[in-house]
């Protein structure tokens, strides 16, 4: 069953992220992102992340996708599709994109040596959410308070940004 | 803070098919979000000329036409109408004929209002309230019904006074009514006046000052809750409303709350005049000498009343012929209609909804 | 009962997917089932009987930004708050410490987005009645 | 349960391989800068369904965690870069990042 | 395959076959209680006493034209009511009505219906925006700049509940409620009942209703996000709203009423009174009133149910969805009570009472609960 949800997931997420890049309309692109983001998070769910599975709907597509609807939706759509689609800098991606197919290819031949197949996961090893709470708060408290501070930064510099630009040019 | 990227306006239909704006009234909304920038009035989708067949046809002919205008109030537009024409040819309804006229006017102002408590408290949401009015308002209609056999367009008076009897119940029946409906009043004071989300709804919403009001010629509850002590039935009394012991309700907000706020005090005082009223009524004839032909000697006349919405007035010149040369009707919605626009720029969409609503219009009247 | 995630949480994608095939096929239904008569009129959306004017996909206020931010920003708290409402009581007053600094902080941001303005919707505020 | 029926990390992995190489590729082509910005949250979730896979794998949280915060990043990320498009496309009104080449107006 | 096993999917099943009828009879039974409070009967044409309205209803959308306004984005406008629909009825998973009767037992159930609810905005944002309709647009933006707004009080309200239970488990949080012998409404000293305020306005807020029905206000801006929506599309979203209103009512019976269990569930002389007669005792009410309505039939019903409830190995077996399905009625109640009260507020009303005033009280409640909790 495992590896069925596995392979639904992966389609899903992958579908997704093509339909992102590929698509025309921003809309349409996010709504890829949208899946993909959905599909990774059934993927951290098939791994035993509970709580991540649903941080990530929670936080990623319940969050930062709104985010980035509201933002398409602010400026002008019609515009954005009349865009020139693709950049001029094509060589330099199909490179990069053959480079990371190789390196899946030499992946895939080899067969990652010296990972054992994973583990089958098992249930409320103390449960997950305790566990990364309990890692959070005690190993990772630094981490944690450095996060508020970004946040403070972002928001201040966000609403600083999105003020700046009434001044009349 | 401005802000706001430059946007280009939405512009937006509100009406003729828009479940708040009474009837057939279009406004053309350019909104910046959800802020109105302008606002354009559009009417006449319901204009049936009534002025111009006013003028084909003769004065008794035309009265019951004037119940098309302000639907609601028909009583109160066939007063204003009968009243012009009886001052063009010098005739004056008896003391008891006056006096059911007061009453039924009263009335009147009490179904109109409720009529516009209950939708515009259905605009803004608070559907029970509707239900509430429209329950008290079918008393009202039930007593015109079982005076005259209309319950709407009541063409309930008639030149020289009133074409039937007061039937026999009608004494009861209005006193009941007014008993009841006292405590229906509290009722919806209880359900609104204090209710924290009406009074934020409306409270600073629509405000029209006195000047403002004045140079809008507005008059009606809006004057009244801009602090303007004036209604017709005080400054020029007709009908023999001098008789009466009653108040002008008076607010300064001049907001839409206080708006709300007057015109329930005025169903009270309407309730104090029915009252009085009902005590009073003289006996004896109900119809003056009229003659059954209608030819007024050429001249003209405006005689207007205070009807629920405002000052309601008719211009009539006759150049002694069979009709009247011309007609022609002062509507109180359709001159407090046009400050709408001094009152919903700058307000957002749901202000708009709660301005019109206290406007209190009937399209059948701006329109004509 | 349930030993692994895959099976504990299958009845829930059990349940999405049920969700969807009924959705599906009473649509389908009413696509089978209802009338078809397409006229421009019938096509052209709703504008209160006019013909709309302009598109409908205009840009609108930055302020709607503002606020899917803003609650970026408490989603993120809420999400930090989640695991630590789990386990607070063995915290114990350092993890409380801990979450109150980390709010203080989230919070300082909350309050210089309200101190700027941007909660405050009623842009110019209503006229007030100068006579009263 | 027996062993056969879990999924080998590498799959994960390569699946994250093939999901970072669309976001570069997304990255790369595209010249709508939503797109783009769209792109690297992509290339941010490959990475994160690694750190998840790792994580799995060694039977520890702190892939999970760093994944964790990768989410908290990134949202904070959103949030500035979009009032920077906000800001870009008020300027230069264009969202093509061709078009957008200097720093300066 | 033993039983156990698969009650999770039979549930799934009857869940999603059944709920749009049961949304049908939801309104129904929202239009007569609305009736009551506005002094009118309610529906009374189909049936007897309107009691087959909802079927009537289904048939007739089923046999509406389902209309596409032009330059609609074609896919995203069937995608859109599809989304809602799904992320709303994906909450019913984690909702345990008995503790054996329920989908899944998650270690995340809480935050799941959370994230559902955060998913459930795009259906939407997308609904509106790809109507290409002015109407449609302005809801669209009003539903999704107020479900996010509220979205948060709601999650600090639900915190302060973990807070208490230890877990975001729905089963684990009822457990919780047993084992420390108290609601959560009234857990804390009665501080949690600040929360439950908080929860109980964001969660109307949440599940766009009255007095927060902004989105679809009819006056302001006609149907709002779902103006250009037909038939049984149109009916997608109306079952997406009241599956999320049932929702939000199973949640705050669960986490604040102690779900299932009955009240003063520890106190064993009370099991039968409460298991068996109380039940009993209502269902004769029922069964007296629909006798005086002469709905006999129903009477029948009720009545039988009634004598059922008094054989106690039933009661012991039934009591727990009972009282569950009690508790959900009653906050149901208070919703159509709302609505039937007050006005609606206004856009800018709504974001500060948000923003300004719950989300600041949401969060000082949640710090005295904390301290409260600790010592």
């Amino acid at each position: 069953m495992d590896a069925a949800l596995f392979y639904t997931f992966a389609a899903i997420t992958l579908a997704g992220a093509l339909a992102t890049v590929t698509r025309r309309n921003p809309v349409h692109c996010a709504l890829g992102l949208i899946f993909s983001l959905l599909g990774v998070a059934g993927l951290f769910l098939l791994q035993a992340a509970e709580l991540l599975f649903a941080v990530q709907i929670l936080l990623y597509v319940g969050g930062v996708m709104v985010l980035f609807l509201f933002v398409i939706m602010l400026i002008h759509l019609e515009q954005a599709a009349r865009l020139r689609q693709y950049s001029r800098q094509w060589p330099v991606a199909l490179a990069a994109l053959f480079a990371v197919f190789l390196e899946i290819y030499v992946l895939a031949q080899s067969g990652l040596p010296g990972l054992p197949p994973s583990p089958q996961p098992r249930l409320n090893a103390g449960g997950n959410t305790e566990r990364i709470a309990d890692s959070l708060f005690y190993v990772y408290a630094l981490p944690f308070e450095a996060a508020s501070l970004l946040l403070l930064i972002a928001i201040v510099g966000a609403v600083w940004l999105a003020r700046k630009k009434e001044q009349p040019q | 803070m401005t802000n706001h990227l430059e946007t280009s306006e939405m512009l937006l239909n509100m009406g003729p098919q828009h479940p708040s704006t009474h009837g057939v009234l279009r406004l053309v909304l350019k909104l910046d979000g959800e802020r109105v920038k302008a606002v354009e009035c559009v009417i006449g989708y319901l204009h049936r000329g009534v002025e111009k067949i006013g003028e084909n046809r003769t004065y008794m002919q035309f009265a019951p036409y004037v119940d098309r205008m302000d639907y609601i109030s028909a009583v109160s537009n066939g007063l204003g109408y009968c009243l012009a024409v009886e001052q063009l040819i010098g005739a004056e309804a008896p003391p008891r004929a006056q006096i059911v006229r007061v009453l039924f006017a009263e009335l009147n102002r009490i179904a109109s209002h409720l009529l516009w408590l209950g939708t515009s408290a259905l605009d803004l949401g608070a559907m029970t309230a509707l239900f509430y009015t429209m329950r008290e308002r079918e008393e009202v209609l039930k007593i015109f019904e079982n005076y005259c056999g209309a319950r709407l367009t009541t063409h309930a008076f008639r030149i020289g006074g009133l074409q039937y009897e007061l039937h026999d119940t009608f004494e009861a029946e209005t006193r009941a009514f007014s008993e009841m409906f006292k405590k229906r009043l509290d009722e919806y004071e209880k359900l609104l006046t204090k209710n924290p989300i009406w009074v934020e709804r409306l409270k600073g919403v629509g405000i029209l000052t006195a000047e403002e009001c004045k140079s809008y010629a507005v008059s009606g509850p809006m004057l009244r809750a801009a602090g303007v002590n004036w209604d017709l039935r005080k400054a020029q009394p007709y009908s023999g409303y001098e008789q009466f012991d009653f108040e002008i309700p008076v607010l300064h907000g001049a907001d839409s709350y206080d708006r709300y706020r007057i015109r329930i005090e005025e169903m009270r005082q309407s309730l104090r005049i029915i009252d009085q009223a009902l005590e009073r009524i003289p006996s004896g004839a109900i119809m003056a000498k009229v003659p059954k032909v209608l030819k007024p000697a050429p001249g003209e006349v405006y005689v207007s009343i205070e009807a629920p919405k405002g000052e309601l007035g008719y211009y009539i010149v006759s150049d002694g012929s069979l009709h009247p040369y011309r007609l022609r009707v002062r509507p109180p919605s359709f001159v407090n209609l046009a400050s709408l626009e001094k009152m919903a720029v700058g307000a957002l969409v749901a202000d708009v909804v709660a301005i019109i609503g206290t406007i209190d219009i009937v399209l059948g009247e701006v329109d004509r | 009962m349930p030993t692994t995630y895959s099976e504990l949480y299958f009845p829930v994608l059990v349940q999405v997917l049920f969700a969807a095939v009924v959705a599906a096929s009473l649509i389908g239904a009413g696509l089978f089932f209802g009338k078809r008569n397409r006229n421009s009129a019938k096509d052209s959306p709703y504008e209160s009987g006019m013909k709309p004017v302009g598109s409908a996909r205009e840009r609108f206020s930055v302020k709607f930004y503002l606020v899917a931010m803003l609650f970026i920003l408490f989603d993120i708290e809420a999400v930090f708050l989640y695991p630590w409402a789990v386990v607070y009581r063995e915290l114990g007053i350092f993890g409380f410490i801990e979450m109150v600094l980390f709010m203080i902080l989230v919070l300082s941001g909350f309050y210089f987005v309200w101190k700027k303005g941007a909660l405050d919707w009623t842009l110019n505020p209503q006229r007030k009645a100068k006579d009263s | 349960m027996p062993q056969l029926n879990a999924v080998p990390m590498s799959w994960y992995l390569i699946l994250s391989a093939i999901l970072f190489t669309l976001g570069v590729a997304g990255f790369l082509f595209r010249r709508n800068i939503i797109t783009v910005f769209m792109s690297i949250e992509l290339m941010l979730n490959a990475v994160n369904l690694s750190f998840v896979a790792f994580s799995h794998q060694l039977r520890q949280v702190d892939g999970q965690i760093f994944t964790f915060f990768v989410m908290v990043v990134a949202a904070a990320e959103a949030a500035v870069g979009l009032a920077i498009i906000l800001t870009v496309f008020k300027n230069r009104q264009t969202l093509s990042i061709d078009e957008v080449s200097s720093l300066k107006n | 395959m033993t039983f156990e096993t698969l009650l999770p999917y039979l549930m799934a099943a009857i869940f999603a076959m059944a709920f749009p009828l049961v949304t049908g009879y939801l309104v129904l039974v929202e239009r007569k209680i609305l009736a009551d409070f506005q002094a009118r009967l309610g529906p009374m044409r189909v049936g007897p006493h309107g009691l087959l309205q909802p079927i009537a209803d289904a048939l007739k959308l089923i046999l509406k034209e389902d209309t596409v306004p032009k330059d609609a984005d074609k896919f995203l406008f069937y995608l859109a009511p599809l989304l809602s629909v799904v992320t709303a009825f994906g909450s019913f998973a984690v909702i345990p009505i008995s503790a054996t009767l329920r989908i899944a037992d998650l270690n995340i159930g809480l935050l799941l219906i959370s994230a559902l609810a955060a998913v459930g905005v795009f259906g939407i944002i997308l609904g509106g925006w790809s109507s290409n309709s002015n109407y449609s647009l302005l809801g669209a933006l009003r539903g999704a700049a107020q479900l996010i707004s509220y979205e948060v009080a709601l999650g600090l309200s639900l915190v302060t509940v973990v807070m208490l239970s230890g877990t975001l488990s729905m089963q684990g949080i009822v457990e919780a409620q047993f084992n420390q012998r108290i609601w959560f409404l009234f857990g804390n000293y009665g501080l949690m009942l600040l929360s439950f305020f908080i929860f109980l306005i964001a969660a109307v807020a949440e599940v766009n209703r009255a007095p927060f029905d902004l989105p679809e206000a009819e006056s302001e801006i006609v149907a709002g996000y779902h103006t250009e929506y037909s038939g049984f599309r149109w009916a997608l979203y109306m079952l997406a709203e009241y599956t999320n209103i049932f929702i939000i009512c199973a949640v705050a019976a669960t986490v604040f009423f102690g779900g299932w269990l009955r009240p003063f569930a520890n106190i064993e002389w009370l099991a039968y009174p409460m298991d068996a007669i109380f039940p009993a005792a209502l269902l004769f009410l029922s069964a007296w009133g629909c006798a005086r309505m002469k709905l006999f039939p129903f009477t029948a019903l009720l009545g039988i149910s009634g004598l059922v409830f008094l054989i106690p190995a039933v009661a012991t077996a039934l009591s727990a969805p009972f009282w569950f399905f009690l508790k959900v009625s009653a906050v149901f109640y208070v919703l159509i009570w709302f609505r039937a009260s007050w006005p609606r507020l206004r856009y800018d009303q709504l974001m500060d009472l948000g923003w300004k005033r719950l989300i600041p009280l949401a969060l000082g409640a949640l710090l005295a609960n904390a301290i409260i909790g600790m010592l």
